[in-house]
């Protein structure tokens, strides 16, 4: 087996707010190896954008902190890297796509001098190879009149054409890893569809690894080959999709398939989980989840689960040893 | 920017200077002195033009100008004047006697314009009108004037002598016609107008066929605009003028100490004073009016808000003009007995009332507002309670002209120099409703006042004066407050320069040392 | 049976903790952290302290003259020395804080009123209302509000109450057009929808939903636009347009002493500090409020 | 069944466009062009589509928030396209409206117990000790505890919102709810929390909604019938269980092909579609989706479409059928 | 774009329209009598109403507005009641003497309002942040003329480094072309008047500047900061971009849309607010021009000056609206 290109491991990030401490992600283990999609779910709140912005090293700071665990990329330990590393990583070896297409481009730059700006901070070639090379990226995303929209400004552009582009801008210098942090909630079924399949594409064609962070457990069945699901900060199961969706071991994320509505066919009644996601920090001790747990025991409000398991990992009282 | 040696070398490198800078607070309206009546305007007019007779010195006797001499008859209803030869206006064109009836006849005949203010006000009307006191005015020859009056005027001359009445070239009068006094300005004067920046600077230079031989001794005088006393000032200090009027009296004290700078005093020629409506209640008393004589402790007003430049009144008038009663003994500072009248008066207790005052410093009064805050202040012992108001300037004077402020703060600036001019311009019963704001009214006045007018022997007509002095004190319309001799500051540098009590100065004999 | 009941969630505990009237203590609890808006609140409550007091704490009345004590410096007796009537600035500047607050808060509200009821008018009724009012805003907010307010002063005649006047005027349409569009955005807002789509009248409506909810901006804009006042009633008073002698207003102490600056430069000094120090604290004070009442600034 | 208790005819929204020197109107947002139900008492429509295509505009104009441009909408018997003002306010008690934005729907200022009241006052129902038993009660039924209020709305939780605004709705005892997307900001454990609810009620209360979403898992488990909506215009109406299993529109293939099923297992064949949905200020001629059809034919380009019935009861708008 | 511009032109001329309206009835309502004013003490009820007449004063309002309307379309300002002068040649040396004081102000006020802003966004919290956003906070408190007073004092009166007021040496003045100083003087070749010009604007133009550069910092810092919590910064971030362009290129041409919008108002407020600057300094600008109009009840001159600075007032708006354009390329297609 391949080492892993992003290894993740231990990574806690607090926030250190006028209210106190926030720990928005609380212990997170994942990874990802070269040509891998890994998709990332959990509610919101649950930490997965903070995960994100943690590796890219993108965290609001202050009140934002790493305070704990490892980001290991190609085995180099990034997690406290200098600024200048990381702005050579950014982009370079790890780039990101965000939520929100619409207010990710800047709207007063036109399309073409911000893909241009991406290709030039990491490669050292002309303006005019590099928008060359923009507009071939264009067609790579399959943007129609790619040499008319590089002139063009974000906002003469549909949700779907800008997330396109996004994509276009992250791929611009080959990244090893691409995180997509929910890149097609904000975009319609049918435009989500195209971007998804945008995606598999290239990470076929370039054998990048994608994370895929999303609270959609449809999206994910349908991309990725391993899953890891949050809840509250932390990872509660971690294995491949198959193995997951076929058998959820952790309650959460038991509950979470049952209560997705299928389109395939009419269930008389919705399972649902009691309660809603607690705010980070809320619950002190024991299982996070175990306010709201069907199966939840003395232990849980106690003591607190370790992710155990190999392969399919899960973190709960009902599996410990 | 400019400390004073740069100044100073500013125009003539490191020869003497020779051009003055005169700061002064407000622009010039009009450069045609016959249209014009604020003193500003004269300032510069002053230099431009020439009258017939001109003041003599510091003071406002009569002595020769445009005219060499003249001739009055008996009847005292003919001048003859013999004009100067050989004076030539800034335009080239020739000064006659043609020029001056041009003139006389474009003021008395200019009714309709509504421009001239100052003719009808000093020669009774326009031509037509029943009070014209002017007959004719006629070229004899070349080099001879005669005026025909329909009646005997004893300030007939000193009149001539005022400042609109200056002869203006009528070449230059007919070819700017309506512009004349803006564009152009052309007279017999010491100086030539060179050009006007509005509400910034006025420039003259020298004329070098100024019929008097000698003079001018600068080469340019610069009226410079700067409305604010205090940036004046600090403008002088700094070098950027050379000369200015409008001194804060507070800063009289440093100036005197100042080595570079000198004081010139202006002799007085006017009168600040605090009226009563002598027809509203309860100014209608005259207990009421002498008690608040009583009340005001001008010697404490004077120190403090003219930094002494000024002196006491006791009459409506300055001493310096023939016919002051200098027998008139003032009213006291004594708030005993001001409360003893005011309780005869049958106010024990004193009693609400405004007193108004000039939004803006005027060369009688050069801190109004402030000065009235001291009477305010000196009343309130009294129990006497006034409240101050002030308003715009033109309001101020429609309003108190109407009688509607029952006390209040003004002053006047005599305009020849003659009795006349004071007591009967402020305190005759004709003048209610224009100049006597106070609408005193009283018939022996008025009797004494006109037979004044057209006496011609000096003595009676003092005497005249003297006696009517005496009842206007008694009937206290007014608390005269004080004479003002306005200051002027200069540099130490300047030589020649004599502040002419009318407010306006030729600056032929002006030079820098 | 239901199952509804069965299902019920569990309380959030942190439901459970807030007990006082929430929106004033959150309020509070962030205007709190903000230090500087704390000493803006400082300043402006020991100004009113002070203007209710000043007539026992003021060494010296305001308008006791001493001809003979004119212009003393800074002492023991007169600790920011005395004016060119020999009257002592303390106590005036004290008195003058009763005068300017004054100033501030009536001209303030006479704006907010005023112009509340412009903004609703053209805000809620639209159309031709709306037209006509804007244009009307427009055209005054083109004028210089010195220049604007030195015109109406010169039509009602100087005094301070005119002045007031006109300050109050002149800030009309900053108020009405903060009313105005928060009308339009309010009346857009889902849960003033859901007013409607209750059958709610229009009158109630606005009472009810957008007027409540656009109290914190006016706060907000009050508190900043009395500093504005204040200043404005200052320059007026400095230009011999606003308060008139001998009231111990500010500006006008300034332009009155003016040209004492080079030889008794605290009668300057001391009513400037004042001018600056109060208009500091009204815009701390609004600056903490916007940032505790708008959430759009929390972070 | 009884009666249709709302039947809406040919209704259209055609917003202004305004611009130019002095504000002319530039043209129309065809916001909603033409759309035809009838709703019985007691059952469910649902309505989809992408964003923009019109749902919330149809909502809205049932309650008259947004006056129609054209057509008529006759409830319980009555047009009210021409209703005066207050028969109109009148009227409103019966058809009640649940919002997408738990955060904006409710007045930031009143406390719930107002809020839920606010309804009742307005329609005079009850004295005021009624009113406030009957709000106490509400709250139980829509499982909060009759002591929150007291409370704020920020003091609630997205899901719990989303419940006092039900509460809000359920008030005044409409006969019909139109939902605009009450689930879809929602998590997705919360979100089956209300689904059960609305559920729940409308066995309870019997009540007809008007269930309008963009997730199409989630309109299958609500509806009994569902209309897909395109650009304006209803292009398929039908009962869920035929329409989601035997889609007959080419729209809405492709729409239930590229909703990604949260099953890793399940593979169906993605119908992609090319290009993004075009403004509806300025449609395509014909049938409006015939740039992005895949089986789009000549005609198709210059023809509209009318909504014609299938077979029981199935309605389509294509000129395949 | 350039019918984006005629339309705002366009909705100038009611507001234009309106605004003669509301100076001409405005003034009228001032009390005072331009004539009493000339005439002085001097008055008498018969010289004050054959002025009236020479000066149309006697006329009703309605038939004086349309007359000045007229004149107005044909660029005729009218005379100066006091002076006789034509308004439109006096006022242009006072305008132009405003506009170059504001000018360098605003210059002053933008350079370092808009650094002192990106800073302290920059470095939020930092010790420099704090620093300069008391200072601004006590600039926007400062009265301008108590400011000016103090500069005056220390600068020139005490310590004689700069001049106290005017814009040029008295005795050396400059001979206007356009009336603005700085250009006339270059377009002369005089740089040692230049020079002094310059010498003569930087009291003025720095106790001018202290609020607008205050209130610029403020908003350039508040701005910033939105701009700079937003997703495409984030995004240029996430490329590997160097803070200092994400700062001064990505950041500031979005930031700066709030930032004009105060620059424009605060130019705006300066020409006809500069009364108070100009009183201490003796500097002949129109807000002076107007207020000393008002003083003598010059009707023609307070209605011209007025409809010239709110004129300028609008158009600087309207430059500021079509800037918007350029600063932000949405703006053309609303
Ligand atoms: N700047 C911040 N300051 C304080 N707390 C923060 C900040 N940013 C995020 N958090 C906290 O961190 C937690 C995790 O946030 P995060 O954005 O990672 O959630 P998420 O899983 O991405 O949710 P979503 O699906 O809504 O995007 C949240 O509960 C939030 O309260
Ligand atoms: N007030 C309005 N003025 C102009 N256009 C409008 C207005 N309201 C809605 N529209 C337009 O009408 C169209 C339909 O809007 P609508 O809100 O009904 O869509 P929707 O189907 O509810 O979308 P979503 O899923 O995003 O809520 C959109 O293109 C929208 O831009
Ligand atoms: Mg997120
Ligand atoms: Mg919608
Ligand atoms: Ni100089």
């Amino acid at each position: 087996m391949t080492d892993p290109v992003l290894d993740v491991k231990g990574l806690k990030t607090y926030f250190f707010t006028d209210d106190g401490q926030v720990p928005a992600v609380d212990g997170i283990d994942f990874h990802v190896k070269e040509g891998e999609i890994l998709g990332i779910v959990g509610e919101s709140g649950c930490g997965k954008s903070v995960t994100s912005l943690s590796v890219m090293g993108l965290l609001p700071s202050p009140p934002g902190k790493v305070v704990d665990g490892k980001i290991l990329y190609n085995g180099e330990d990034i997690t406290y890297a200098s600024e200048s590393r990381m702005r050579q990583i950014r982009g370079n070896d790890i780039a990101m796509i965000f939520q929100e297409p619409m207010t990710s481009l800047n709207p007063v730059f036109t399309i073409g001098s911000q893909l241009i700006e991406a290709i030039r901070i990491h490669r050292k070639c002309s303006k005019k190879q590099a928008r060359a090379r923009a507009i071939d990226l264009l067609k790579l995303v399959g943007l129609p009149r790619a040499d008319e929209l590089v002139d063009e400004f974000p906002h003469q552009l549909s949700g779907g054409m800008r997330q396109r582009v996004m994509i276009a801008m992250a791929m611009a210098c080959d990244p090893k890893v691409l995180i997509a942090d929910e890149p097609t909630t904000a975009l319609d079924v049918t435009i989500q569809a195209q971007i998804l399949d945008l995606m598999l594409k290239l990470n076929r064609e370039t054998k990048t690894a994608i994370i895929i962070i999303t609270h959609d457990l449809g999206v994910v069945a349908q991309m990725c080959q391993r899953l890891v699901v949050m809840y509250a900060g932390k990872v509660v199961e971690e294995g491949t999709v198959k193995d997951i969706y076929n058998n959820p071991k952790h309650p959460y994320t038991k509950g979470l398939i049952q209560s997705v509505p299928d389109m395939r066919e009419k269930k008389q009644r919705l399972y649902s989980i009691k309660g809603s996601v607690p705010k980070p920090g809320s619950i002190k001790k024991g299982c996070q989840f175990a306010p709201r747990c069907e199966y939840v025991m003395t232990d849980c409000l106690e003591q607190e689960p370790q992710l155990t398991g190999n392969e399919h990992l899960v973190r709960c009282l009902l599996y410990r040893e | 920017g400019c400390s004073s040696n740069e100044s100073s070398s500013g125009s003539g490198g490191s020869k003497k200077q020779t051009t003055l800078v005169f700061g002064r607070g407000a622009d010039s309206t009009s450069l045609d002195p016959a249209v014009v009546t604020d003193g500003e305007s004269f300032k510069v007019t002053k230099n431009i033009y020439d009258t017939l007779v001109e003041y003599k010195g510091q003071t406002t006797d009569v002595g020769p100008g445009l005219a060499e001499s003249w001739d009055i008859s008996d009847d005292g209803l003919t001048y003859t004047f013999h004009l100067r030869d050989g004076v030539k206006f800034h335009d080239g064109t020739d000064f006659n006697a043609k020029a001056v009836v041009f003139n006389f006849d474009r003021w008395m005949t200019g009714k309709k314009s509504g421009k001239f203010a100052y003719y009808p006000s000093m020669f009774g009307g326009f031509k037509g009108d029943k009070g014209h006191i002017i007959e004719s005015v006629t070229a004899k020859d070349d080099s001879t004037v005669v005026f025909k009056l329909k009646r005997p005027s004893a300030p007939f001359l000193k009149d001539l002598a005022m400042s609109p009445f200056a002869i203006a070239s009528p070449t230059a009068v007919k070819k700017y016609g309506k512009d004349y006094g803006r564009k152009a300005a052309v007279g017999t004067g010491p100086f030539k107008f060179k050009d006007w920046k509005s509400k910034d600077t006025i420039t003259l230079v020298k004329n070098d066929d100024y019929w008097r031989k000698g003079q001018p001794k600068l080469n340019k005088v610069i009226f410079k605009v700067i409305p604010d006393n205090t940036a004046r000032l600090n403008a002088l200090k700094n070098g950027e003028i050379d000369l200015m009027d409008g001194v804060n009296p507070s800063d009289i004290e440093s100036l005197k100490n100042n080595k570079d700078l000198e004081l010139f005093y202006r002799p007085p020629m006017n009168v600040g004073y605090l009226g009563f409506n002598v027809e509203k209640e309860p100014f209608n008393k005259k207990k009421v009016r002498q008690a608040l004589n009583h009340a005001i402790n001008k010697k404490a007003l004077i120190d403090s808000f003219f930094a002494g430049a000024g002196e006491p009144a006791k009459n409506p008038m300055p001493s310096n003009i023939a016919g002051y009663n200098d027998d008139i003994k003032p009213y006291d500072f004594d708030l005993k007995k001001a409360k003893k009248l005011l309780a005869e008066a049958g106010y024990p207790n004193g009693f609400k009332t405004e007193l108004w005052t000039m939004p803006n410093p005027r060369p009688y009064m050069p801190a109004p507002q402030k000065i009235a805050e001291a009477i305010q202040a000196n009343f309130k012992k009294i129990g006497v309670d006034a409240k101050i108001v002030t308003m715009e300037w033109s309001t101020y004077l429609e309003k108190v002209s109407k009688g509607e402020s029952p006390m209040f703060l003004l002053g006047w600036t005599g305009d020849n120099g003659d009795a006349d001019n004071f007591l009967y311009t402020l305190l005759d019963k004709d003048a209610i409703g224009s100049n006597n704001y106070s609408r005193y009214a009283n018939d022996k006045v008025h009797e004494l006042l006109i037979k004044a007018q057209s006496e011609t022997d000096e003595n009676k007509r003092n005497e005249l004066y003297k006696k009517a002095q005496v009842i206007i004190h008694e009937d206290a319309p007014w608390v005269p407050l004080v004479h003002s001799k306005p200051a002027l500051v200069g540099k130490k540098s300047i030589e020649g320069f004599k502040p002419h009590p009318t407010g306006s100065d030729k600056l032929n004999t002006v030079y820098f040392k | 049976m239901l199952e509804t009941a069965t299902n019920k969630p569990p309380v959030d505990p942190q439901i459970e903790e807030e007990k006082s009237t929430p929106l004033f203590s959150e309020v509070w609890k962030s205007f709190r952290k903000n230090k500087l808006a704390l000493i803006g609140a400082l300043i402006v409550i020991f100004l009113i302290l002070l203007a209710f007091t000043a007539s026992f704490f003021a060494p010296e009345g305001i308008n006791e003259q001493k001809l003979s004590m004119r212009l003393q410096p800074p002492s023991a007796d007169h600790w920011f020395g005395t004016d060119d009537f020999g009257r002592d600035i303390l106590s005036r500047v004290m008195y003058g804080a009763r005068i300017s607050l004054r100033v501030g808060f009536i001209a303030v509200m006479g704006s907010i009123i005023i112009g509340t009821l412009l903004g609703i008018l053209a805000g809620y009724y639209g159309k031709v209302v709306d037209m006509i009012i804007s244009r009307i805003f427009d055209i005054l907010l083109a004028f210089p509000s010195i220049l604007l307010a030195i015109a109406i002063v010169a039509i009602l005649g100087p005094s301070l109450r005119n002045a007031l006047i006109a300050i109050a005027i002149v800030n009309v349409p900053n108020f009405g057009r903060l009313i105005r569009s928060k009308v339009l955005s309010l009346k857009e807002e889902e849960y003033v929808v859901a007013a409607k789509s209750i059958g709610m009248k229009d009158s109630r409506i606005l009472f009810h939903h957008i007027l409540p909810n656009s109290l914190a901006p006016i706060i907000v804009q009050g508190t900043l636009s009395i500093a504005t006042a204040i200043l404005e009633a200052a320059a007026l008073g400095f230009l011999g347009m606003g308060a008139q002698a001998p009231e111990p207003e500010w500006g006008r102490m300034l332009s009155d002493s003016r040209e004492y600056i080079q030889d008794a430069p605290w009668t300057v000094i001391f009513p400037g500090v004042a001018i600056m120090l109060t208009v500091l604290g009204f815009n701390l004070l609004g600056d903490g409020l916007r940032d505790a009442l708008d959430p759009r600034m929390k972070h | 069944m009884g009666e249709s208790l709302l039947k809406v005819n040919d209704l259209k929204k055609h917003f202004p466009i305004e611009g130019g020197v002095l504000g002319r109107t530039l043209g129309h947002v065809k916001a909603v062009d033409g759309v035809s139900f009838a709703i019985e008492k007691g059952e469910t429509l649902g309505l989809v589509g992408e964003s923009g295509c019109g749902k919330s505009t149809t909502g809205r104009m049932l309650l008259r928030l947004i006056e129609p441009s054209a057509g008529r909408i006759v409830f319980a018997g009555k047009d009210m396209t021409k209703l005066a003002k207050s028969e109109l306010r009148e009227l409103r008690k019966d058809i009640q409206m649940i919002f997408q934005d738990p955060f904006a729907s409710l007045n930031p200022r009143h406390t719930v117990g107002r809020i839920i009241e606010e309804p009742m006052i307005v329609h005079k129902l009850g004295g005021k000790k009624e009113r406030k038993k009957r709000v106490r009660e509400l709250l139980e039924v829509v499982g909060l505890s009759s002591y929150h209020a007291k409370r704020y709305p920020h003091q609630f939780s997205g899901g719990q919102r989303q419940r006092i605004g039900i509460a809000r709705a359920l008030a005044v005892k409409p006969k019909l709810i139109v939902a605009d997307e009450p689930v879809s900001a929602l998590d997705v454990s919360v979100q089956s929390q209300v689904l059960n609810l609305l559920q729940d009620l409308q066995e309870q209360f019997g009540l007809t909604f008007l269930f309008i979403a963009h997730d199409l898992s989630v309109v299958r488990h609500f509806s009994d019938r569902v209309g897909v909506m395109y650009l304006g215009r209803i292009v398929e109406l039908g009962a869920s269980k035929e329409l989601y299993e035997d889609p007959k529109h080419p729209y809405t293939q492709a729409l239930l092909s590229a909703v990604p099923v949260p099953d890793p297992n399940y593979q169906n064949e993605k119908i992609i579609l090319s290009g993004d949905v075009p403004s509806p200020s300025n449609p395509p001629s014909g049938c409006t989706f015939h740039n992005r059809c895949p089986m789009a034919m000549d005609h198709c380009k210059t023809k509209v479409p009318e909504l014609k019935e299938l077979e029981d009861g199935r309605l389509t708008a294509c000129h395949l059928y | 774009m350039l019918s984006y511009a005629t339309r705002r032109v366009l909705m100038l001329i009611p507001v234009l329209f309106g605004m003669s309206l509301i100076v001409f009835s405005i003034i009228r309502l001032i009390p005072g009598d331009p004539a009493q004013t000339i005439l002085g003490t001097k008055a008498t009820q018969e010289a004050i109403q054959s002025l009236h007449h020479a000066l149309g004063l006697d006329k009703p309002w309605f038939v004086q507005y349309v007359s000045y309307l007229k004149d107005l379309l044909t660029g005729d300002f009218g005379t100066s009641i006091r002076t006789n002068a034509p308004i439109s040649q006096e006022i242009w040396p006072h305008l132009a003497a405003t506009m170059e004081l504001s000018f360098v102000a605003m210059i002053i006020a933008i350079f370092f309002g808009i650094n002192a802003g990106i800073i302290s966004a920059w470095k939020q919290n930092s010790i420099f942040d704090f620093t300069a956003m008391v200072i601004a906070l006590i600039g926007v408190s400062m009265p301008v003329f108590w400011l000016g007073l103090l500069e005056q004092w220390g600068f020139s009166l005490e310590l004689h480094w700069l001049p106290s007021i005017g814009r040029d040496n008295i005795r050396n003045a400059v001979n206007p072309i356009t009336h603005f100083f700085l250009i006339d003087t270059l377009l002369q070749g005089r740089f040692d008047q230049f020079w002094v010009v310059i010498k003569h604007l930087i009291l003025p133009s720095v106790a001018l500047a202290t609020i607008p550069m205050a209130i610029i910092a403020r908003m350039t810092r508040s701005s910033m900061l939105e701009v700079m919590r937003s997703d495409y910064i984030r995004t240029a971030r996430a490329k590997g971009q160097r803070m200092f362009w994400i700062v001064y290129k990505h950041s500031l041409k979005n930031a700066f849309i709030p930032i004009l919008t105060v620059i424009g108002l605060q130019t705006g407020l300066l020409l006809g607010g500069a009364i108070l600057t100009e009183t201490i300094f003796g500097w002949p600008g129109i807000g002076r021009y107007v207020y000393n109009a008002i003083q003598y009840r010059d009707y023609p001159v307070i209605q011209s000056g007025i409809l010239v600075i709110a004129f300028f007032f609008v158009m600087i708006n309207l430059i500021v609206d079509i800037l918007y354009a350029v600063f932000d390329p949405r703006i053309k297609y609303r």
